[in-house]
């Protein structure tokens, strides 16, 4: 789908989306008639220090209005901008300054989610999209960590043997279902169906508190880190 | 297990242990109070990383985190400390999941301070789904936390530095110390240099490398709240006193936040080069910042550095 | 009638040729390459100085670019082969003849194209003997040398990295040789003349620094806990009980530390004045933590070292320096004074085998040895006594009348029984032997001979091979302190500990030293800053050494 | 990966009071030994999981100095291994047995 498509389908009722440079930001009119507040990435775009500024200033200008609508986020990106400029004056501080602002958005009563229709990566992944309540997906969505050339030039392992081993488990390789599997996407929406109820249906169950270790365990993607963290809290909890 | 010991660095009082050079289960005893550390899911219990097998690597007890709760100055802390030489201290699953319970465990108890003592590269390789996703959960149980009240303090002065999704975290703190050797960043020099030529990025220009995401620059652009010498004593009392000094995560807080960045693009974002940023904020003579002693810089910064609280 | 003067006609003509690009003395850089060519004649002896550490880089670029038609079959005398240029010129048929000192960097090369038959191989020597045969029998017709700057005049003024340039210089001028120079700058006047001008033909301004290369600097940041220990053998079981004051140090790791504990356990063992005071060093960043605590009465230099400059004019007490304050360095003497002013010579290798010879040689790497043969050898000709040479030369021969006995120079190889990538220390037989088979060699490339070794330090403890009095006690002495390599595994128990019982192998329990102190926090700077520290900023190290 | 356990009879107790330590981190040339004090004390078992492969000879000489040296009755000692030397291995294997002897 394209992004015309995709905002078509979710925002029948309409929205006002600015976009320029890269960057999504505005307000679309939901299903019931709240103003959802809309960030996003588009064509690929890497995400420097300036982007993840602004975006992150749409989203506490969002909170500073107060109320309870969403806040969606729309991702084909590249991964964050590699420059010098961009380390410098302190992406770590930026990139992290859109997520705090998404997640304190979600303990603020905003429900936020996170809808990935094209690809992403690394450092842009974890500032946008995985740091929502609720990611989901589009087919053909190729979010990818780290793509399997730089892999085998780390591991010194061919990309053949990477994609033989990616058959037997779904921790390290590129691709929707692989990080579905390990429970960063809770589902993957059918395009051939109005994208707004899908939306809808999504925050309707959508829980406050982050699941996704725990989906990880149920579809087999992370066998262990739901019961490591629950033990470590259970003990850290009693010790304080 | 309260005396797990490294082998490496002299146990003969914390004062001259180098920071860098100790392992991770060094930092956490000697940061401490004496003898008051408890670890939780401690290498024993063989919680190793059910990936590494695949790849034929070799596995570690602790998966190279180290988390449990102690006192630091009679207070009660939880800490958790990477192993930077381990997989150079990526974020696996397991190593993720311990940091990640801490986090909530501080949420839920909302008075308990964590410290966070960073070492690490980023994502693990071998395992980089889960990694990724264990750093967007600790990220999110970070912000919990805070919200909740919590202090959360990052110390970052490791061989590994704090990069990729370790520099996302740090930036999720409610403050940061580091030391000259606390390199702090999201793309390392190598990848870039990688990705975009020698010309973006020399990364076998460790002078370049240095003050570009060393701890000076860090400190003096406003990225870290307190500078260390490279010592677990200077890291102990950086910490007690950024304990005093930081208040819970609020909407104001990151509103003043957008400010501070704000300010920072707008001040500094066409310097080339650290020393321009350096000159700009008022440093006399920027070339030599980088050759300055420990005690010299902490002035020095302290005259120049913007105050960061309640704006992180 | 005979005309004796051959060859300084052909050098007349030579320097006829030249001057046609020259003003004065002067040729511009771009015209490097037509100089040479108007200079060198095929078959030629050249030494392209390639020393240890400064390399005559612009000299050595020209030189591939001669036209191969004119310039051919030279024979290169030249101590150390360093930069890719130096055999580049192998392989386009320029030089054709090969005898030097050492090549680092160039080590695997030389290997391929000794295999290849690029390269017709003289000899591998040391330096001393390199320079001495530049006197007798490899006297070059032409010398393209490097130095900091040149007056009008040609006078020379080499910086702190004078190290082989007045032997070549000599060698080639005074036997009829033409002497070409590149320099940084021409100035009105030279700092200080190192090289007087009429010894000089033609200068090259290069309009930058020669190339350096900083061999001497090991980052304390890398020093392990295992060399640490071996440092801590060395220490409290030989230069103790031998007193050792005047010495030379190999570059490697171990004696990095042995350094580096000198003004932490070696003072508290009591020993400050008691060893190292005297040394024929080149300038260690490592040394400056010893140097600063009063340790170190003086220090005669090979070569420079990058970044130690100002620290060492800041310390002309210890160092030899000119008028102008910088340090003044020579190789030849040096190498002099390490083979009859020094009472012992510590370094490392990769391979010992097991009477105790040992080499840097591997069949896929030529390094050569520079000066490790001559430090590491006991010079027959010294006369003079002192208290370590005298005790040595007492443990090897007691039964000898005492005025009739020679002392030993003490010849110690130290490391670790297995080193980097796991590969052992001690073999059954050299590397060096089947390099000399496969290259039919007349003599194997051993860099210390068996019966110039006195002691083996690893991490298992100290052979003492003076008190040997069999090759066999010698086998299990070597075997006993081989640790886990087959070699060492392949000891006789019971022979070991008679050898034990009598102090010919020494352990760490023996000597009174614990490995589990082996620490990191021994070492009195535990990075190139710490060293910097330690200098009061004198110090700047290479970028490469940085870590802020 | 290869994995050797080596099963031998100690002279005496290993001295200390703690039930176990960790010494080392597993690197490239390192190996990170986790002492337990879980055996009867006449018996010293070491499990070593390694990424070099066909040092079991070696492995068997350090281990049976190591035990004879020590003397660590009563303990098991696991072995993460990345390849360390030798020497490293049994610095490391002292290391963990003086480790439980410390205060605290």
């Amino acid at each position: 789908m394209t992004l015309d498509e995709i905002l078509q389908s979710l925002f029948p009722d309409g929205h006002d989306i600015a976009r320029t440079d890269g960057l999504l930001s505005g307000s679309a009119t939901m299903k019931g008639g709240a103003v959802a507040a809309v960030i996003g990435v588009e064509g690929r775009a890497p995400l420097g220090v300036d982007g993840a500024l602004k975006l992150g200033g749409h989203v506490l200008d969002a909170l500073e209005r107060g109320g309870d609508a969403p806040v969606i986020v729309l991702v084909d990106s590249d991964s964050q901008r590699m420059s010098k400029r961009d380390e410098l004056l302190g992406l770590n501080e930026f990139l992290a300054h859109l997520a705090k602002g998404l997640i304190l958005a979600d303990l603020r009563g905003r429900p936020t989610v996170g809808i990935l229709y094209g690809h992403t990566a690394a450092g842009a992944f974890i500032a946008t999209a995985l740091a929502t309540r609720v990611l989901v997906g589009l087919p053909g969505a190729e979010p990818e960590v780290m793509d399997l050339p730089s892999m085998a030039r780390v591991t010194k392992l061919s990309v053949e043997v990477l994609t033989e081993k990616a058959r037997s488990t779904p921790v390290f390789a590129p691709g929707l279902d692989n990080l579905a599997r390990t429970g960063g996407v809770l589902e993957t929406w059918d395009p051939s169906k109005p994208l707004a109820d899908q939306l809808a249906a999504v925050l309707g169950r959508a829980d406050t508190r982050d699941r996704r270790d725990a989906l990880g365990k149920e579809r087999g993607g992370r066998p262990k880190a739901a019961d490591i963290a629950e033990r470590v809290r259970e003990l850290a909890t009693r010790a304080g | 297990m309260s005396d797990l010991t490294p082998g490496g660095t002299s146990e003969s009082g914390r004062g001259g242990v180098s920071w860098y050079e100790a392992s991770a289960r060094q930092r956490v005893r000697l940061l401490l109070d004496a003898g008051s550390f408890t670890e939780f899911v401690g290498p024993e219990q063989r919680e190793t990383s059910p990936h590494l097998q695949v790849f034929d690597l070799p596995e570690q007890f602790d998966d190279g985190m180290v988390v449990g709760a102690g006192t630091l100055g009679g207070g009660a802390v939880l800490v958790a400390a990477q192993e930077g030489r381990f997989m150079g201290g990526a974020f696996g699953e397991v190593h993720g999941a311990k940091l990640t319970g801490l986090l909530r465990a501080a949420r839920d108890l909302t008075s308990t301070p964590v410290l966070i003592l960073f070492d690490t590269g980023g994502v693990r390789l071998q395992e980089a789904n889960a990694g990724e996703l264990a750093i967007a959960e600790i990220m999110r149980a970070v912000v919990e936390a805070r919200h909740a009240g919590v202090t959360v303090l990052g110390l970052v002065g490791g061989r590994s530095g704090c990069f990729g999704g370790g520099g996302l975290i740090a930036g999720c703190c409610s403050a940061l110390a580091v030391s000259e050797q606390g390199r702090i960043g999201v793309s390392g020099p190598e990848v870039i240099e990688t990705n975009r030529g020698v010309e973006e990025f020399d990364s076998k220009d460790r002078p370049l490398v240095w003050r570009t995401t060393g701890g000076k620059h860090r400190r003096l652009i406003g990225g870290a709240d307190a500078f260390a010498d490279d010592t677990v004593d200077a890291f102990r009392a950086c910490a007690l006193d950024l304990l005093r000094t930081t208040g819970p995560l609020t909407l104001d807080t990151l509103r003043n936040e957008q400010a501070r960045l704000r300010e920072r693009l707008d001040r500094f974002g066409a310097c080339a080069d650290a020393r321009d940023v350096w000159a700009k904020r008022g440093v006399d003579d920027a070339g030599a910042v980088p050759g300055l002693p420990a005690d010299d810089f902490i002035a020095l910064a302290g005259r120049v550095a913007e105050p960061s609280h309640d704006a992180r | 009638m005979r005309d004796w003067s051959r060859d300084g006609t052909a050098r007349d003509e030579r320097v006829a040729a030249g001057r046609v690009l020259a003003r004065g003395k002067a040729v511009h850089r771009d015209d490097a390459a037509k100089l040479l060519e108007a200079l060198l004649k095929p078959g030629d002896r050249v030494c392209l100085e390639g020393d240890n550490q400064k390399q005559a880089d612009l000299l050595a670029e020209a030189l591939t670019r001669v036209d191969p038609a004119v310039v051919h079959d030279l024979h290169m005398v030249q101590s150390g082969v360093v930069l890719p240029e130096h055999l580049d010129v192998f392989e386009s048929g320029i030089a054709k003849r090969l005898d030097y000192s050492y090549s680092g960097p160039q080590a695997a090369r030389v290997a391929r194209m000794l295999f290849g038959g690029k390269i017709e191989l003289g000899a591998v020597h040391t330096y001393l003997e390199l320079f001495a045969r530049y006197f007798i029998d490899l006297t070059p017709h032409v010398a393209l040398i490097a130095a900091v700057s040149a007056d009008r005049d040609g006078n020379l003024y080499t910086g702190p990295n004078t190290e082989d340039t007045p032997t070549v210089v000599e060698a080639t001028t005074f036997k009829n040789g033409v002497v070409v120079a590149q320099v940084n700058e021409i100035v009105d006047r030279v700092p200080r003349v190192d090289i007087p001008g009429d010894r000089v033909h033609f200068v090259v301004e290069a309009g930058r620094p020669f190339y350096v290369e900083p061999l001497f600097t090991r980052d304390p940041g890398a020093v392990t806990e295992t060399q640490i220990l071996t440092a801590m053998l060395a220490i409290k079981g030989i230069y103790a009980p031998y007193a050792v004051k005047r010495l030379n140090h190999g570059i490697g790791f171990n004696t990095a530390a042995i350094e580096l504990l000198l003004p932490t356990y070696a003072d508290r063992l009591g020993l400050k004045g008691e060893i190292c005071t005297h040394w024929a060093l080149n300038p260690h960043p490592t040394l400056i933590p010893a140097i600063e605590s009063g340790w170190v009465e003086q220090i005669h230099s090979f070569g420079s070292e990058v970044g130690m400059d100002d620290y060492i004019r800041a310390r002309p007490d210890v160092y030899f320096t000119g008028a102008d304050g910088s340090l003044r360095s020579n190789r030849a003497f040096c190498q002099t004074a390490g083979l009859y002013a020094c009472d012992m010579f510590i370094g490392s290798t990769l391979q010992i085998d097991l009477a105790g010879h040992s080499s840097t040689v591997t069949t896929s790497r030529v390094a050569g040895f520079g000066g490790a043969p001559n430090m590491g050898s006991d010079p027959r000709g010294r006369r003079h006594p002192s208290a370590p040479w005298l005790k040595a030369g007492r443990e090897a021969d007691p039964d000898a009348p005492a005025p009739l006995r020679r002392g030993r120079k003490l010849v110690v190889q130290i490391g670790e029984t297995f080193g980097d990538g796991n590969v052992p220390l001690f073999v059954e037989k050299l590397d060096a032997l089947n390099l000399a088979e496969k290259l039919d060699l007349e003599l194997a490339p051993v860099m210390v001979y068996a019966d110039d070794t006195t002691h083996i330090v690893t991490e298992e403890g100290v052979a003492n091979l003076l008190l040997c009095r069999s090759p066999a006690e010698r086998e299990q002495a070597i075997r006993g302190v081989a640790g886990y390599t087959e070699i060492g595994r392949g000891r006789d128990r019971a022979m070991v500990e008679r050898l034990r019982a009598r102090k010919v192998i020494q352990r760490p329990e023996d000597l009174g030293v614990d490995p589990l102190d082996a620490d990191r926090s021994l070492l009195a700077a535990r990075s190139v800053k710490d060293l910097v520290h330690w200098s009061g900023g004198l110090y700047a190290p290479p970028a490469k050494f940085r870590n802020w | 990966m290869e994995n050797l356990t080596y099963r031998h009879k100690a002279k005496t107790r290993a001295p200390g009071d703690k039930p176990l330590a960790l010494v080392g981190v597993v690197a490239s040339g390192n190996l990170e030994v986790l002492v337990e004090r879980v055996l009867p004390d006449t018996d010293c078992e070491v499990a070593i999981a390694t990424t070099a492969k066909g040092f079991g000879d070696v492995w068997a000489a350090v281990v049976s100095d190591f035990v004879e040296r020590r003397s660590p009755g009563g303990l098991r000692l696991s072995i993460n291994d990345g390849g360390a030397r030798p020497d490293t291995v049994a610095l490391r294997l002292s290391q963990a047995v003086r480790s439980l002897e410390e205060g605290r």
